[in-house]
């Protein structure tokens, strides 16, 4: 690809290169007879490509997320921009986004995770805010094949070599294996921001004669047209024709932030406009710039940094090179930004300027290389409308399976050893979880917790998804995905706020999987209206399909809540002997897409008969009155695995024992029933945490000093020595791994 | 015995940060005569193949699936036989 | 006392350090960039953790070559303290103020964790509220943290008592379970857990503000000897 | 313009930890022929020097003052002329 001759706007047309660029036949029809009216060159040809790829427009997508709930008093800054803004009071908001790299992390797993942390940092401080936190949702193939293990490490070492190196601390995020993401992996990560209310910015060119400037690394070709790759199914074997590989570099991107919010911070009267530079580099971050304004640009590629010799236009303006980003600036007040940016040592320089016209006008050797209208890019492109079909595996009835249990120890002790389920600790170590000095609960408990510094709250965060329950049920699946995320906030202490989301799917124009995506994205939407917590910002991933076998349908939530007051906070480990233990919430037979299902039979299967919204709020509501009235010591929330597994992962970290009684069988003490917390409170609180709980809560037992898990069920009697459970849990991984 | 030496390099248009941060450190202690600098590793590795051949066989294997990332770096190697 | 906080590019841990000084000790303090050449009008150094000039080449090697060092080493041979932790303690065996180097884990990846400490020795400047073999918990995070020095140097670490803190679980293979040395004056601490991330009961731990305190103490005691 | 190339490896008596992660993992794969493997670095450096003695000598001095930390690596170089 890199060095083959451009072609003429005739030769393009009649070999229909635009084909092998991801765009159709009628959509090269609609650019050449509709909004040009001339046949697009090479590098215009490119740039549509690029533009109008599903990772850029959203082409098949946008008719489903115009039907998330966005709405909400705190949104400051809704879907649409680098990330999304919610207010948290004192003057202060925060800046949450999440995106996927899921595509250059199978191709190159080390750099294609580390340069997706570093992407969805640009996001954030694009937005004005600081970075204060990262989190990843990983999805593999199971870790019997030697590809996935070396994926799994790699993608690892590649967030951790970026997150700990510029200095964000990565306090959370979720692993899971299934099968269905062999050849397609999923890698997303997530980044929080702090930032004043008032410094808020947005990425828009405007103002006739306003200059436009280039900031941070130098270009060069790398992941050349990067989004329209990302936008197609691929086979096996494509990984050996690819363009060069993204390299971060988050010592650079170091200096970028604290540079850009330098910028934000000093110089914020003659800042217009600022974006980074993500999917399509310069011609997605200028163009959607221009755009938002109605605007024009004209832009000489002379003046672009590069890194290589002799790159085209084309290359200039599709690379994706990472720590780059694009300002506009006041006409006449370039040298401030230019000062700025020399004390960092980084380049800044002016590329172009902002024009009336609404054209997108490209110099290049004192050539015209493009000259089109900015709307064409950004505005133009088709939407397409899909209509689902419930998939047939949906259609199938077969009878909800129950597990055989007959030796509940070696199960439980099973169940904690199964990948999904261990701990994950071999992973989150490799993380930086400290650093910035604000990190009050670490990876290791439910949503982890920073303090905001110099105010008496914090925000509490968490990924979440459970792929198996929505490929068995996406409406209601989507709504346990959110609901799973804010069960985490509440058991932590504190009150969700909003979301964000990564949308992996398989290719869209498939009516199955179109459907799995718009049902989801329906019930997420219903459950955030639920919990008060509006989507404020998201990304799709679609077309994850190798050989056309599409992953599980796998939108990860991201979540975000507020603690008022840090006495709240709250983690899952049971803290001291004779403290007594409940179970908040009902469990009944749940084992369609349960951990214990797969384990037992190798697939899922059934369907989802007792889980309700109302419920499951009114459960969190019940556990955050209680945590608010300083009741409770601590709370767990109930999700894979289900009762058993947490009562013995809240166990683990003191070694305490617990001895008591239950009213469910072996079985059941694997039931995914949702809604459910394991929650431990003082004896003098009794009769307190009984009034307020009502019929919801179910006493177990008491916690001991010795260290035993020793429960009568219904039809058996539970006993099992805490270390080794967790034996079982906390190696599992690093030996799987072997 | 066999000693491998092996050598691993970027591929041209592979960015290399490494490089660069060496490459500024030496310019702001003023050595103007570097022109460039590119970083890269470099492996010995004692083989008790039984020829040459196996030798470079085993080398060119260990350097394809472990030593060197080829989606970003090329490799280089030569096997010599040397005393136990 | 006045404290100043040493910025190179890439130094991710200058800003918690500065806040344990000026919010947890509630002493003076200054962020200086290591672009600085001189440290006059301070009492104590302090040199924080990160990834100084991306620690691309070695860790701390880059670092070397800032303009603040030649005046970091006459402050230290002055005698007055100087502390570096992590990325601070690799730079400060780099330029020598202190013995031997630091290499990569053991296991070849990084490594954070709340790590329990053994203070070998308590009477340093660094540490003389805590107790003889008290056991403290202290945050670590690094991949390079693995202590090196050869055997008469390790024998010379010992009989002159520079070793100040060990892990009580060595997870880095640093030798002799190392976890910070001083300098034969003991006026400089290397050390690789971050004292800085447990200062506040918040945080989880609050057994890395007494390091900061003994710095005091020893001043406020300096400042009444001479008086 | 003369080109450098510039290997850093541990002193002998050096616990190597990245070699030594290596060996297990080669071991793990089943490279059984592989006893033993050091890993170092390896940098290329182009020079405008004047002359060959001036590229050495700009050479041995980034590799003292920079490249390798001499309480455990050696390095080794040459130098030779190439077309500008
Ligand atoms: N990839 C990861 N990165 C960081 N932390 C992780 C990762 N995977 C799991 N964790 C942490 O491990 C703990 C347990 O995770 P998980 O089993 O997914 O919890 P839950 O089921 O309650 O959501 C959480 O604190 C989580 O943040
Ligand atoms: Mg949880």
């Amino acid at each position: 690809m890199l060095t083959k001759p451009e072609l003429s706007p005739q030769e393009i047309k009649d070999q229909k290169v635009y084909l092998e660029w991801g765009l159709t036949e009628e959509e090269y029809t609609t650019i050449s007879k509709k909004l040009l009216g001339r046949l697009p060159n090479y590098t215009e040809t490119g740039l549509f490509s690029g533009m109008w790829s599903e990772h850029c427009s959203y082409k098949n997508s946008k008719q489903v997320l115009k039907k998330f709930w966005t709405e909400g008093s705190r949104v400051l800054q809704g879907p649409g921009e680098g990330a999304g803004v919610l207010d948290i009071g004192d003057n202060q908001a925060v800046v949450f986004k999440a995106e996927s790299h899921n595509h250059p992390s199978f191709v190159e797993p080390f750099q294609g995770s580390a340069t997706g942390v570093g992407g969805i940092i640009r996001d954030i401080f694009s937005m004005g805010a600081k970075p204060v936190a990262l989190l990843d949702s990983l999805r593999f193939g199971e870790l019997s094949t030697p590809k996935n293990k070396y994926l799994l490490d790699q993608v690892v070492a590649g967030i951790s070599h970026y997150g700990n190196s510029i200095g964000v601390p990565t306090i959370g995020g979720e692993i899971a294996f299934d099968a269905s993401y062999d050849g397609n992996p999923l890698v997303n990560a997530m980044c929080v921001g702090l930032m004043d209310k008032d410094k808020l910015k947005s990425g828009v060119a405007k103002g006739e004669g306003n200059s436009i400037i280039y900031v941070g690394a130098k270009t060069g070709r790398d992941g050349i047209n990067g989004a329209s790759f990302a936008s197609s199914e691929f086979s096996d074997g494509e990984d050996l024709n690819r363009s060069a590989v993204q390299v971060g570099d988050p010592f650079m991107e170091k200096l970028l932030v604290d540079a850009c919010l330098e910028v934000i911070d000093k110089h914020s009267d003659i800042l217009v406009g600022i974006q980074d530079m993500g999917a399509c580099g310069l011609v997605s971050s200028s163009a959607e710039m221009a755009s938002k304004a109605g605007s024009g640009l004209n832009l000489n590629l002379d003046l672009v940094p590069q890194r290589e010799d002799h790159m085209t236009p084309y290359e200039i303006m599709l690379s994706e090179s990472q720590e780059r980003m694009v300002f506009c600036i006041k006409k006449g007040h370039e040298q401030e930004i230019f000062d700025v940016f020399k004390k960092y040592n980084l380049d800044a320089v002016t590329i172009g300027e902002v024009v009336n016209d609404g054209h997108y006008t490209l110099t290049h050797q004192g050539e015209v290389v493009c000259d089109i209208p900015t709307a064409s890019l950004v505005d133009d492109v088709p939407e397409y409308q899909h209509v689902g079909q419930k998939p047939k595996h949906l259609l199938e009835t077969k009878e909800n399976f129950v597990p055989e249990v007959t030796d509940v120890a070696e199960t439980l002790s099973k169940v904690l050893a199964q990948p999904t389920v261990a701990s994950k600790e071999s992973v989150f170590r490799q993380y930086d979880s400290r650093v910035q000095a604000n990190t009050v609960v670490a990876p290791g408990s439910d949503a982890a917790v920073i303090r905001v510094r110099n105010t008496n709250k914090s925000l509490a965060m968490t990924m979440d998804s459970n792929a198996r329950y929505i490929y068995l049920d996406p409406y209601i699946g989507g709504q346990i995905a959110v609901s799973e995320s804010a069960r985490n906030i509440v058991a932590s202490g504190g009150t969700p706020i909003g979301i964000t989301d990564c949308l992996n799917f398989g290719n869209p124009e498939n009516d199955e999987r179109f459907y799995e995506m718009d049902q989801s994205v329906q019930g997420i939407s219903k459950a955030c209206q639920t919990f008060d917590a509006p989507v404020i910002s998201g990304n799709v991933s679609l077309y994850n399909e190798t050989d056309k076998k599409a992953i599980y349908p796998t939108p990860v939530i991201g979540m975000v809540g507020l603690i008022e007051d840090n006495r709240h906070i709250t983690t899952q480990d049971f803290k001291t002997a004779g403290d007594l233990v409940y179970v908040v919430g009902q469990t009944f037979d749940d084992f369609s897409g349960s951990e214990i299902q797969k384990m037992m039979t190798g697939e899922i299967y059934g369907s989802f008969d007792h889980f309700d919204l109302e419920t499951e709020h009114h459960n969190q509501q019940l556990v955050s009155k209680a945590i608010k009235q300083n009741l409770v010591q601590s709370a767990h929330d109930l999700s894979e695995g289900g009762l058993g597994v947490a009562l013995a992962e809240s166990a683990f970290a003191q070694e305490l024992g617990i001895k008591g009684k239950l009213d469910l069988t072996a079985a059941q003490l694997f039931s995914e029933s949702q809604s459910r917390f394991v929650i431990s409170i003082k004896p003098e609180h009794k009769s307190e945490f009984e009034a307020l709980m009502q019929d919801s809560a179910t006493l177990i037992g008491e916690l001991t000093q010795e260290p035993t898990v020793d429960i009568k069920l219904a039809d058996q009697h539970l006993i099992a020595q805490v270390s080794d459970l967790k034996n079982s849990w906390k190696d599992s991984l690093t030996c799987l791994m072997k | 015995m066999y000693l491998a030496k092996i050598h691993i390099t970027h591929k041209a248009s592979i960015l290399d940060p490494q490089g660069e941060a060496i490459k500024n450190a030496l310019h702001r202690l003023d050595y103007q005569d570097v022109s460039n600098i590119t970083a890269g590793k470099y492996f010995e590795t004692t083989l008790t193949s039984d020829s040459k051949e196996q030798a470079e066989a085993t080398t060119r294997s260990i350097c394809e699936s472990l030593l060197a990332n080829q989606n970003m770096e090329t490799f280089l190697f030569t096997v010599e036989k040397v005393e136990d | 006392m006045k404290f100043a906080v040493i910025s190179f590019p890439g130094s991710n841990c200058d800003y918690d350090m500065y806040y344990a000084i000026k919010d947890a000790l509630q002493e003076e303090v200054e962020m200086i960039s290591c672009d600085e050449t001189s440290l006059d009008g301070f009492d104590a150094a302090l040199i924080p953790g990160g990834f100084s000039y991306g620690d691309y080449l070695r860790s701390g090697a880059i670092a070397k070559f800032a303009n603040i060092i030649p005046a970091l080493i006459e402050f230290a041979n002055a005698n007055k303290p100087v502390l570096g932790v992590c990325n601070g303690f690799q730079i400060l065996t780099e330029i020598g103020l202190l013995p031997g180097a630091l290499q990569h884990n053991k296991s070849m990846s990084f490594i954070s964790q709340i790590e329990p400490l053994t203070v070998v020795n308590n009477e340093t400047l660094f540490t003389n509220l805590y107790k003889k073999g008290q056991h403290i918990n202290i945050p670590i995070a690094h991949g390079e943290g693995n202590y090196y020095c050869d055997d008469a140097q390790l024998a010379e670490l010992k009989s002159n008592n520079q070793i100040v803190f060990t892990y009580d679980n060595n997870p880095n293979g640093s030798c002799a379970d190392i976890a910070g040395i001083t300098n034969q004056a003991g006026n400089v601490l290397g050390m690789m857990p971050h004292p800085e991330r447990a200062v506040e009961t918040i945080l989880g731990s609050e057994e890395g503000l007494t390091l900061f305190q003994s710095i005091l103490k020893s001043f406020k005691g300096e400042l009444n000897r001479v008086n």
